[in-house]
């Protein structure tokens, strides 16, 4: 059989040099040695992933309920973070071995440096980039599969086997190899250092974002500003960006950016005022706390003023981080990409990052603000007594816990895909009008009636049964929507491809 | 991107409609490489800010001779010919040319072809406005549609290919006659199709037609009068959905459309159960809507078809015999058709030989695209993506 | 087409410089301040000095500082304005560290939001609206710059002269000052009330003149 | 050396005073005169902040001043891009040296 060959010349094998070609063998080996297992046993690994992800809530639930009584013990009494508080190995061993766990030496032995503050420092960023950087992969990923459901294909299925869950890292070797192209007539220095100010605010979001009462790099007393103001500053990277690669495309993306993120600034901050109004403090982790006591002990189901303020604060943080219906600033359709039109290869990919970071911080905050932190619809009163391993795993798990946060970071997430994937994008006059007629009015009435409704009716009777209304309401809309979701995942397959997969004659 | 500014003289503009700041006006390229712009087309923009002063568009990137070539094989050879031209509604551009040779030639066409066409330029119809509404969803943001819209063509393709191997360029419908019969059971699987499409319709209207935000953007956006629709000479969805009643099929009916029952949709004000609130005679959702409601309408002319075809003759055939070495009289002929995008004209003159001394065809795309200059000023930059897909231009056929 | 691994250092180095120079300061005000009056020296707060004697908090004042410096004198000397305006987001956000760095949380984080988030942004908008290129420039006489440099030079050393070698009544051991919210809101709505209102007239003022100015005739 | 005091931060701030003067003394653009004036504000709020810090007194007066000082400077630069956008409007530059004409 002869061989098709091409006219033109082919171009020679990707070759790589240097120490690059170390870093590409290791990444082939990785792949080729984890993509047969993970293809092979997905069951096996969900079902490690769990059992270890407990196992990490119960080491986590070891070492603050310590750390609660050491600061019980403080001269102040306020709770603080772990990377904040001096400890030594000694004490950590003391209480392990107290408490008659068995692995108390070994765990003592590993623990040793964290009684150094740089390391724990150093630590704890690391987690934090790591967060950082595996919740936009895992979200990219996501979002695909979802897209793909919701217009009735597949999504990615290739890369890794099971369900292309390697896609994301594919995609971003992809990324890291490509040509790092700057336009001839762009501002170089602007069109390089933009990237980087849009990435690295929303990476420092990260620094106080507190995933549970303990779990938090740095509390700090003014944290809610400091993420909104991250939030904000992302802004200067993208309308620099969109400047400095001289397309007017990008020139209309940055402009389009300015106005909007200013003008959502505005409704957003002031319905982020009511339930710091309600918790009295900025502090992220005593709002998170203070709704404890079961769902409806959630600061969205305070009055109907604060319910409001939720669902504007929603839509307002869309705008924020630019997801559809609001994405005018990187609209495909009108602006071919907007303020990265310019852009390829990694520093593409850092606007990647800092957007679906963003998209999850704007939900951590409606999450933390709104609906009970890291706190389960149970009431913490109920949790158990810690007398024994079993109970200290079920009170991590069934009454407060990072998972449960992330988890419900990642209903918004859903809701925000659910929304790019299904509605059309609105125009910029649009955009300003909802902003500056509706919204801003909607946040200035929750505002004010949420004040009023403190002074007048907090704690009363009234005020009591409304609360339980708002959560029965909310309860039952969230009960609809699931029991909707599974009758449409029951019935869907079967309408899905129902005659494409017919044999057709002559076919 | 050239990076040139347009002198600023003020005396020149025409009051925008809505401008808080005048800044700099600055000259803007749309295409020829843009996602919009459905292939390659090119609009010059004159912008001040976001809005759009002037739009002016230029063409002529997709120039193929197309008309030069037929003076130059015979009509038999020059049927796929037509199907490059509007490649989304390749039946129809067969059946146009194929009509004006046997009106030339007077060829006989059997009866069962004269239904298989019917039937598959009405099929056609409905994948190419499923094409139109699908990337109109895909202009305005809304990804989703475009997909589901997708889903269904693939099914209409399926059935094409069923019946002449090809998913693309047919060139099914030839002079006199259809290439091929129809497989064994192809009225069923028609008819199974038909019944999954109908209510599909519904759930595109529910996505997308009725959706809020998509009124809100094409609602009052792009308006063309009545008046001004037949003044430039609009044909197909972009004319009745100014409120104009007219369609060839109706009005001068070619083939066997006589014989069918079916309607004429027009854009009508809004306001009523159907229209939604916001919509006025002759916007982009007006034009959006009647390619929906053609939609129904060509379902109803296929059960009918399905319903008459009469039985195949083996005989007759489908095709004439003669079709491949007809001669063309010394004679001019000009056959227009009601393409999905418009009226389809062929103009052809014979000159006694077996070829043509001249073929031009007047495509509805390239008329219906001379209104952009006129609809897409002082709006706004957004306004622009969703005026063009209103339009549903084939570049294909602009430049021919 | 390959792949670069010295070009993803260099990719790498800014982000690992930008997040440990604001590691430090958030460290150094992470401390939640007691709202007595007390006073309570630092090394009572956990802020201590013993483990490092200041290292991480002088070298953290002088990264802050350079950056500073440096973008104001890149301000100086560039001809651009858009880069001026980026190198301005260098000078108020790292003013904005210092802020953490003096235990002014508040203060620093409304830097962030108002200055570097609000007033920066628009000024870019005004810089995108008004320019007429994108590399606009108006160039400044050369006998002009020399001699707004010579003023600035006296001046500067003039000041720097007094503040170098003026007599502060400073405590000796440094006074922590609490700066929790409640104290702000206690004295905006106490002590501070009469500014804080005629601050929010003015804000208003300035709303209303700042639409009437920009309208279109 | 390594202790920091209320004079380093007092140097900082002069010398970002100072640069802000140059700033406001050589620019033409209206928008660089303006990033002239803000980094003069940011001098001198350096300065209120470092003595609160240092010589506070156990209150918070120069931070409550310094804030004022920021909303105010936020309410300038509004009022003074407006200015701007204004006197490019009737003169077609931000050059201020061309803004002599005394009339609308």
């Amino acid at each position: 059989m002869t061989q098709f060959s091409v006219p033109w010349k082919q171009s020679p094998p990707l070759e790589h040099r240097g120490p690059a070609r170390g870093v590409v063998a290791l990444a082939r080996f990785v792949y080729s040695a984890a993509a047969p297992i993970v293809s092979r046993f997905p069951g096996l690994i969900l079902t490690s992933a769990i059992v270890f992800s407990t196992l990490a809530v119960w080491i986590h639930w070891e070492l603050f309920s310590y750390l609660e009584t050491i600061a019980a013990s403080d001269l102040n009494g306020t709770a603080k973070s772990i990377w904040g508080q001096s400890l030594t190995v000694g004490e950590i061993g003391a209480y392990l071995q107290s408490n008659s766990v068995a692995a108390g030496g070994v765990l003592k032995y590993l623990l040793w440096p964290l009684q150094m503050e740089l390391f724990r420092d150093i630590v704890g960023l690391a987690a934090i980039f790591q967060l950082f950087n595996l919740i936009p992969v895992y979200a990219i990923w996501w979002e695909r599969k979802v897209a793909g459901r919701i217009q009735s294909r597949m999504g990615p299925m290739r890369v890794g086997g099971w369900h292309g869950w390697a896609q994301s890292f594919a995609d971003g070797v992809k990324l890291v190899a490509k040509e790092d192209l700057v336009p001839a007539q762009a501002d170089g220095m602007l069109f390089k250092i933009a990237p980087y100010l849009a990435f690295v605010p929303s990476l420092l979001a990260f620094l106080c974002f507190p995933l549970g009462s303990y779990w938090v790099f740095r509390n700090v007393d003014v944290a809610l500003i400091f993420i909104i103001a991250m939030v904000g500053i992302e802004v200067v990277g993208v309308i620099v960006a969109g400047w400095a690669s001289n397309n007017k495309w990008s020139v209309y993306g940055a402009m389009r950016e300015a106005c909007q993120m200013v003008s959502y600034e505005i409704p957003m901050t002031t319905v982020l005022l009511v339930p710091i109004m309600t918790a009295g403090t900025l502090n992220m982790v005593q709002i998170g706390d203070a709704q404890s006591g079961g769902w409806f002990t959630w600061n969205a189901f305070h009055n109907p003023f604060t319910f409001i303020a939720f669902i504007t604060y929603y839509i307002a943080s869309l705008a924020n981080c630019k997801r559809a219906p609001f994405d005018l600033p990187e609209s495909e359709s009108e602006l071919v990409a907007g303020f990265h039109t310019e852009y390829s290869g990694f520093r593409w990919s850092l606007f990647f990052f800092a957007e679906y970071a963003a998209m999850f911080v704007v939900s951590g905050l409606a999450v933390t603000l709104f609906l009970g932190a890291w706190h389960t619809p149970l009431p913490s009163t109920w949790a158990f007594e810690e007398t024994s391993l079993f109970k200290i795993l079920l009170n991590g798990i069934l009454f407060s816990s990072p998972f449960w946060f992330i988890f419900k970071c990642f209903i918004f997430i859903y809701i925000q895909l659910w929304i790019r994937w299904t509605l059309p994008r609105i125009r910029i006059d649009q955009v300003l009008y909802s902003c500056v007629q509706v919204m801003f009015p909607i946040a200035c009435v929750a505002l004010v009636g949420h004040a009023v409704w403190m002074v007048l009716l907090d704690g009363s009777m009234f005020s009591t049964l409304i609360r339980w209304v708002l959560g029965l309401i909310f309860a039952a809309v969230t009960f609809g929507f699931l029991s909707v979701a599974a009758f449409g995942y029951r019935n869907g397959r079967r309408m899905v491809g129902y005659l494409a997969v017919k044999q057709l004659p002559g076919s | 991107m050239a990076n040139t500014i347009a002198p600023n003289n003020p005396a020149e503009n025409s009051a925008p409609r809505q401008a808080d700041v005048r800044t700099e006006e600055m000259l803007v390229n749309m295409g020829p490489q843009h996602p919009s712009t459905h292939g390659v087309l090119r609009v010059v923009l004159r912008t001040d800010g976001e809005m759009v002063l002037e739009s002016v568009p230029h063409i002529g990137y997709l120039h193929r001779c197309a008309e030069k070539i037929g003076e130059n094989v015979a009509p038999y050879q020059y049927v796929p010919y037509t199907d490059r031209m509007d490649y989304l509604a390749g039946m129809n551009n067969n059946q146009a040319f194929a009509l004006a040779v046997e009106k030339l030639t007077g060829l006989e066409v059997p009866e069962r072809a004269k239904y298989i066409r019917v039937m598959f330029s009405e099929l056609n119809r409905i994948a190419s406005h499923l094409v139109a509404i699908g990337t109109y969803g895909l202009d305005m943001g809304a990804f989703t549609p475009f997909l589901y819209c997708f889903r269904e063509r693939e099914m209409l393709l399926d059935l094409f290919e069923s019946a002449c191997g090809a998913r693309l360029t047919y060139s099914y419908i030839t002079i006199g006659g259809v290439t091929d019969d129809l497989p064994e059971n192809f009225v069923d699987v028609c008819s199974e199709f038909l019944d999954y499409f109908e209510p599909k319709i519904d759930d595109y209207n529910n996505l997308l037609s009725y959706n809020h935000i998509f009124v809100k953007r094409t609602g009052n956006v792009g308006v063309v009068s009545a008046e001004d629709a037949i003044r430039f000479g609009l044909s197909g969805p972009v004319l009745r959905g100014s409120g104009v009643k007219f369609d060839l099929r109706k009005a001068k009916p070619y083939e066997i459309y006589d014989r069918f029952d079916f309607d004429v949709p027009v854009g009508l004000p809004g306001g009523t159960a159907e229209i939604p609130r916001g919509v006025v005679v002759g916007d982009c959702w007006s034009r959006y809507y009647v390619r929906v409601k053609e939609m129904v309408e060509s379902v109803k002319i296929i059960r009918q078809c399905l319903r008459d075809i009469p039985d195949a003759d083996e005989k007759e055939g489908v095709c004439n015999k003669k079709c491949k070495t007809v001669k063309l009289p010394d004679d001019e002929v000009y056959m227009e058709i009601e393409n999905p995008r418009g009226q389809l004209g062929f103009y052809v003159k014979g000159d006694g030989s077996a070829i043509p001394a001249r073929v031009k065809a007047r495509g509805p795309s390239f008329c219906n695209l001379c209104v952009l200059e006129y609809a897409g000023k002082n709006c706004l930059l957004a306004d622009i993506p969703a005026i063009i897909g209103s339009m549903d231009v084939v570049m294909g056929e602009v430049d021919r | 087409m390959t792949l670069r691994l010295n070009q993803l250092m260099v990719f790498a180095t800014p982000i690992i410089i930008a997040t440990l120079v604001v590691i430090a300061p958030v460290q150094a005000a992470d401390t939640e301040l007691p709202q007595s009056e007390q006073g309570l020296t630092l090394s009572d707060q956990g802020i201590q000095k013993s483990a490092d004697g200041g290292m991480l908090e002088a070298l953290m004042f002088y990264i802050c500082a350079a950056v500073v410096l440096g973008s104001g004198l890149a301000i100086c000397l560039s001809k651009n304005i858009v880069r001026m305006a980026v190198y301005l987001f260098g000078t108020l956000a790292s003013v904005a560290l210092m802020y953490f760095l003096l235990l002014a949380n508040f203060i620093g984080v409304i830097q962030l939001i108002v200055y570097a988030g609000g007033t920066l942004i628009l000024l870019i908008f005004g810089v995108m609206l008004t320019s007429k290129s994108p590399w606009a420039k108006f160039d400044v006489k050369r006998n002009e710059m020399i001699a707004a440099g010579v003023i600035c030079a006296l001046f500067a050393g003039m000041l720097l002269m007094v503040v170098v070698n003026a007599e502060w009544p400073l405590e000796t051991d440094a006074v922590v000052v609490g700066s929790s919210m409640t104290q702000f809101g206690s004295a905006l709505l106490t002590d501070y009330l009469v500014p804080f209102e005629a601050m929010s007239v003015l804000l208003l003022v300035v709303m209303i003149g700042a639409a009437y100015m920009a309208r279109q005739e | 050396m390594f202790e920091i005091g209320l004079t380093h931060y007092l140097v900082v701030a002069t010398l970002l005073f100072v640069m802000g003067i140059y700033v406001m003394m050589t620019k033409r653009n209206a928008i660089g005169i303006l990033i002239g004036v803000e980094m003069v504000l940011n001098g001198a709020n350096i300065n209120l902040v470092a003595f609160n810090r240092y010589n506070g007194m156990s209150g918070i007066d120069g931070q409550i001043t310094s804030l004022f000082v920021i909303v105010l400077a936020a309410a300038e630069a509004a009022l003074a891009v407006a200015i701007c956008m204004n006197f490019y409007k009737n003169l077609n530059t931000v050059d201020v040296d061309h803004g002599d004409t005394l009339a609308g």
